[in-house]
């Protein structure tokens, strides 16, 4: 089963048990989805609840908002993450905070769903990243899954969940096989081992995990070392345990992520090691990410912006290297 | 409308105006902070809308607290709200300007301008695919008609025909800004034409506003897709009680006080509704009355504890649900 | 219009469509990538509307090829940008949506749909403040008329007069919805009728619609005001190279193609303007010519060198400036 | 002078000097500004180039973009940091972007300003801080002073500075009281020494840097050591040489900011001292910051929800003492 069909299949299943379980957004209806993660639905539910909406993001949030308070479980896509910068009013000042401000009183089961990443030469207005910003909001649950089994049970948790979830997706994404264990009961706020290993701890999510399983291989034989891969798939909350344990057996922390370095998510990450687990690290910390320019078109210049399976081998040896491992 | 009801329309714009001069000396004495936002001469539109607009959704905004109480929320939840209590329509974690009582199908105050807006869309849409008869109700001020979430909810209501009444409360200013200098008119009902049907009305006069909201209830009831009402009122004090109201001329404010909705109400009450001098006053005495319990009660209402600055951040807790 | 216009603009809209041909088959051969959206079908639009509007700002989307050249931006360096090549008008950092050049007044390419109109509305006021005698036009779809940014911008640019033209591309899509789906009618200049005049006209008749601008755009810098246009037209491929079109019937295509543009402005240069089969064949020649130029250079032109990815972050070193 | 007075200075001499500034939002105008920044600017400029704007703070930003392409300075104020929320689309897609999308062709040199943070009983939707997020775009940079001096020279800077500069305030500093000395010349991105010591370095910015200096005396007294106060003043980029300098010489650092913890801003700083001042640090580093929730309208509440000289005190005492200091 690809990515996308997982997350459709979640879709699918939860809008057949429970008819308030409604979609929208741009082209998800008719044209079945911008990236055919609504495919076949509107056939299956019908036009009222899968439902194409017009260039409006900050009213698709807004709708969906409200849709919830009007007893529905919406479910809205953006299309790509940088339109939904136009919907942050909706995001952060609604969604967020209706349920706290109102003392409880205000419910909102709904999703925010959008694929976001650099792509292949979508140039800078629709490459970005934005879980460094999202998974800074109290009130929202940012959910972040690299692989397949758990994009369709992070969906369906989502959109069975009574809060506001945030599901941000990678456009690179949608075409992984992967298979599903339908029947499994999976917590989608724990964090996902990729990898076991002993000596270096590697945090990643989203997209990136795979280009660090790519890297491992490389890494672990210039170094001679065993690499552990962790798949945060939860960016809010953030699942502690899973890296404390990793970080006591391996003492050694290195951060994958391919949004812009300069405040990216990962510093969270880091600066929450180096709080709580300075005395478990024998060796600085290393954050891999992206450089600090709006992405370009030109591929080669695209490449070199990001992450790659090559950057994040070379970078990891030379600080191995460096700090004696 | 009949006598009853006109005289509980008319307690509610008494009660109204004696809470937010309440609210205000409470803000004065330091027992209110923040944003303070009065209502006082816009009361003849928050009540007679909220009167004809009797089942339904209620979206609003910050300006909020007579319309609350009109909908039935208790004026000593409100105030113990805007004293920042536990006892508080929203713990004392809202204020002012965040009201909320979804039972009363009130999600009242929303703080940031238009915001509403597209959740009173939302809401709408909710309620015709769930075929519930009633519709929903957003109110909004003529500043709130420059934003573009005005206008994206203009469209989408109008596109799927859904059962939303705009109401459009136009005391011509935003803050110290004259619509007339953020729009090229001071009609805003103009801007929705295109979309649905607009009608204008005295919000100054309660019975003129009771009548036209009504009538527009009925029409998206019916299934005919929303509709625009357009009220122009007046409010009397500044924005909030820290603007010193310094742009509006003596003149201005003269005028506005002129067409006072109390003293036009009364005069009905009189008139039409054949109310004794001794009905009116114990309808003002009781007014008075609540609003002074109101206050005693926020007063003596204890503050939240410490533990709830953590509470109600999510609804579940994310650890006991898997899918 | 005169003849040498006329040629003139029959060499633009064939160049255009071959330009787009061109970008086509590079971008199947893997020479362009990311998002290519081809304007074939509405070259009367592209190339009507930029010669009527001479002079003046131009800001538009994404679909921008043509309306790029028609200004004056040399193929070849339009084209070297779809390539990403450093010889590309915005250095091969833009591609295909990002076309840029301030020489030429052309701050063309928007990816965000409507992003490109508050900008415009910007540039029209520093125009008014400047007592520059020249308007400013912004060109956008139909797509783009149900967001906020579209609404506001109306209010804002007819508020203070601004000389602003709004181009709507009504070709009915926005991506696989037709516009009657996200909207109430199919019209969107009744969406501007409150705030400005209205003009409709046929997009695919370069003709009319260079008349219909050119009128508009002596409005505007006459200081009355915006002015709106709706163009109707139609786009012969999928939104983008990478979209197969599947949402429009064969019926619907061909009704498309039958009013295709550049056959119609053929007839009325034979017509009209009394051209030679021979006249017009040097010119289709000269556009082939001038595409296959275009082409070659792109390919032969160097990528950016690696440093290029930290150049033009920002236009100034920061440690430098001092207040 | 107020700190509101020094950047009504800076304005008022920069709108003398070069007929291309203008100003505009909401109540900027007639009304004199919603916290009196730009008071009597009409009265001198008039209504052309003091712009009462609509309540449409996309076009705010988006006709500032707009004006800076024709050739105009504007510098955009928004009333609060909330309502940035709904520019977000024009200041990261377009303010941000354009100059590197069009290789360098496009100019824009424009300010965006606005208050933030929790200022008194204003509530969720009146109190956010949104440096974190702003801080991360490449293309902006991003000026947030506490200082009554550098408020004057970083706003001129800022409104000078040919490229696209996003300037935050905060609604409690307003009134703050200080000498302006008009005749400096001050690198706005230089970070402030607010105050020098030996054994911790405490990094703030803003509003929080007076609570650092107020808690400062009880700390020392309780420590027995000595504080180096560093205020930022320029959020992106970051004087990091200063930082070095500073922790070379303390070995202990503490970030304190008014921002929910989760994804701060100070994640970035103590993410960047793990990884390139690890071996300098005797101590774990450590982050003070807002709790992760909505703030809430009830006072105490509202105080507790953020770090207060008291509480500052208090933490970086019990760190102090955890950590043999
Ligand atoms: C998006 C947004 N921008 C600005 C503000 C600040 N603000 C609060 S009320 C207000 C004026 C609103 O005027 P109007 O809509 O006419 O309502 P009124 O206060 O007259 O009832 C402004 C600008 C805000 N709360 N939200
Ligand atoms: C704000 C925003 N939302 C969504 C998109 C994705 N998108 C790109 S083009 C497009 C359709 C635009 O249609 P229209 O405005 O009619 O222009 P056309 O493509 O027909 O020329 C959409 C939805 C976008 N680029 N920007
Ligand atoms: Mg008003
Ligand atoms: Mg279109």
């Amino acid at each position: 089963m690809l990515y996308r069909e997982a997350l459709n299949r979640a879709l699918d299943e939860v809008m057949s048990a429970d008819d308030s379980v409604v979609t929208l957004g741009e082209d998800v209806g008719l044209y079945g989805g911008s990236f055919r993660v609504t495919e076949g639905l509107v056939e299956k539910y019908g036009e009222k609840r899968v439902i194409d909406t017009p260039i409006a993001e900050l009213s698709i949030v807004g709708n969906a908002v409200g849709m919830a308070i009007g007893g529905l479980r919406p479910v809205a896509e953006l299309m790509t993450g940088n339109f939904s910068l136009l919907a942050f009013d909706q995001i952060i000042n609604h969604m967020a905070k209706l349920h706290y401000m109102s003392n409880g009183k205000i419910i909102l089961p709904m999703v925010v769903r959008f694929p976001q990443g650099v792509s292949r030469q979508l140039a800078a207005q629709h490459s970005e990243s934005y879980e460094q910003m999202l998974s800074a909001v109290p009130g929202l649950r940012v959910l972040s899954v690299n692989d397949v089994n758990y994009a369709y049970h992070a969906l369906k948790y989502a959109i069975l969940s009574d809060d506001p979830v945030v599901f941000i997706e990678h456009e690179l994404l949608y075409n992984k096989k992967g298979e599903v264990d339908f029947a499994q009961k999976l917590d989608p706020f724990q964090a996902r081992i990729a990898k076991e290993g002993s000596d270096i701890t590697i945090v990643s999510y989203l997209k990136m995990v795979d280009d660090v399983m790519l890297a491992v291989p490389e890494i672990e034989e210039a170094l001679g070392c065993s690499c552990e891969v962790i798949d945060l798939c939860s960016l809010n909350p953030i699942d502690y345990e899973t890296l404390i344990e990793s970080i006591q057996k391996t003492s050694r922390l290195v951060m994958v992520e391919e949004d812009h370095k300069t405040g990216g998510y990962g510093a969270q990450i880091i600066s929450w090691a180096a709080e709580e687990m300075f005395y478990a690290l024998d060796a600085p910390p290393l954050r891999l990410a992206g450089e600090d320019v709006p992405v370009p078109y030109n591929r080669s210049l695209e490449l070199s912006s990001i992450p790659t399976p090559e950057s994040i081998a070379q970078d990891i040896i030379a600080w191995g290297k460096n700090n004696e491992l | 409308m009949n006598k009853l009801l006109a005289e509980e329309m008319y307690y509610l714009m008494v009660l109204g105006r004696a809470f937010e001069y309440g609210a205000k000396e409470n803000y004065m004495k330091g027992n209110i902070s923040g944003f303070l936002h009065l209502d006082i001469g816009q009361e003849a539109l928050s009540v007679g809308a909220i009167k004809a607009f009797e089942k339904g959704d209620i979206f609003s905004g910050y300006r909020e607290h007579i319309m609350a109480i009109s909908r039935g929320l208790e004026p000593k939840a409100v105030m113990a709200e805007l004293f920042g209590k536990s006892t508080g329509v929203s713990g004392g974690k809202g204020g002012s300007m965040h009201l909320f009582e979804p039972s009363h199908y009130f999600y009242g105050g929303d703080a940031i301008v238009g915001g509403q807006l597209p959740n009173a869309v939302g809401c709408a849409y909710a309620r015709a695919l769930q075929e519930n008869d009633d519709g929903v109700m957003a109110i909004f001020g003529d500043g709130a008609t420059n934003g573009g979430a005005f206008f994206e909810s203009l469209n989408i209501a109008a596109t799927h025909k859904l059962p939303l009444l705009f109401l459009c409360e136009n005391n011509e200013y935003a803050i110290g800004t004259n619509i007339r200098r953020t729009a090229p008119f001071r009609e805003q009902a103009k801007k929705a034409e295109p979309y649905m049907p607009t009608y204008e009305v005295d919000g100054m006069d309660a019975e003129a506003v009771y009548e036209v909201v009504s009538q527009a209830r009925k029409q998206i009831e019916a299934g005919h897709g929303p509709v625009f009402v357009e009220a122009f009122t007046c409010r009397y004090e500044g924005h909030s009680v820290s603007d010193a109201n310094s742009y509006r001329s003596a003149q201005e404010m003269a005028h506005c006080k002129a067409r006072d909705p109390i003293e036009k109400f009364k005069k009905a009450l009189h008139e039409k509704w054949l109310c004794t001098e001794e009905e009116i006053q114990n309808i003002e005495i009781k007014a008075q009355k609540a609003v002074e319990d109101a206050v005693k009660y926020a007063e003596e209402s204890p503050e939240p504890e410490p533990e709830a600055l953590f509470e109600h951040v999510f609804y579940q807790e994310h650890k006991n649900v898997v899918s």
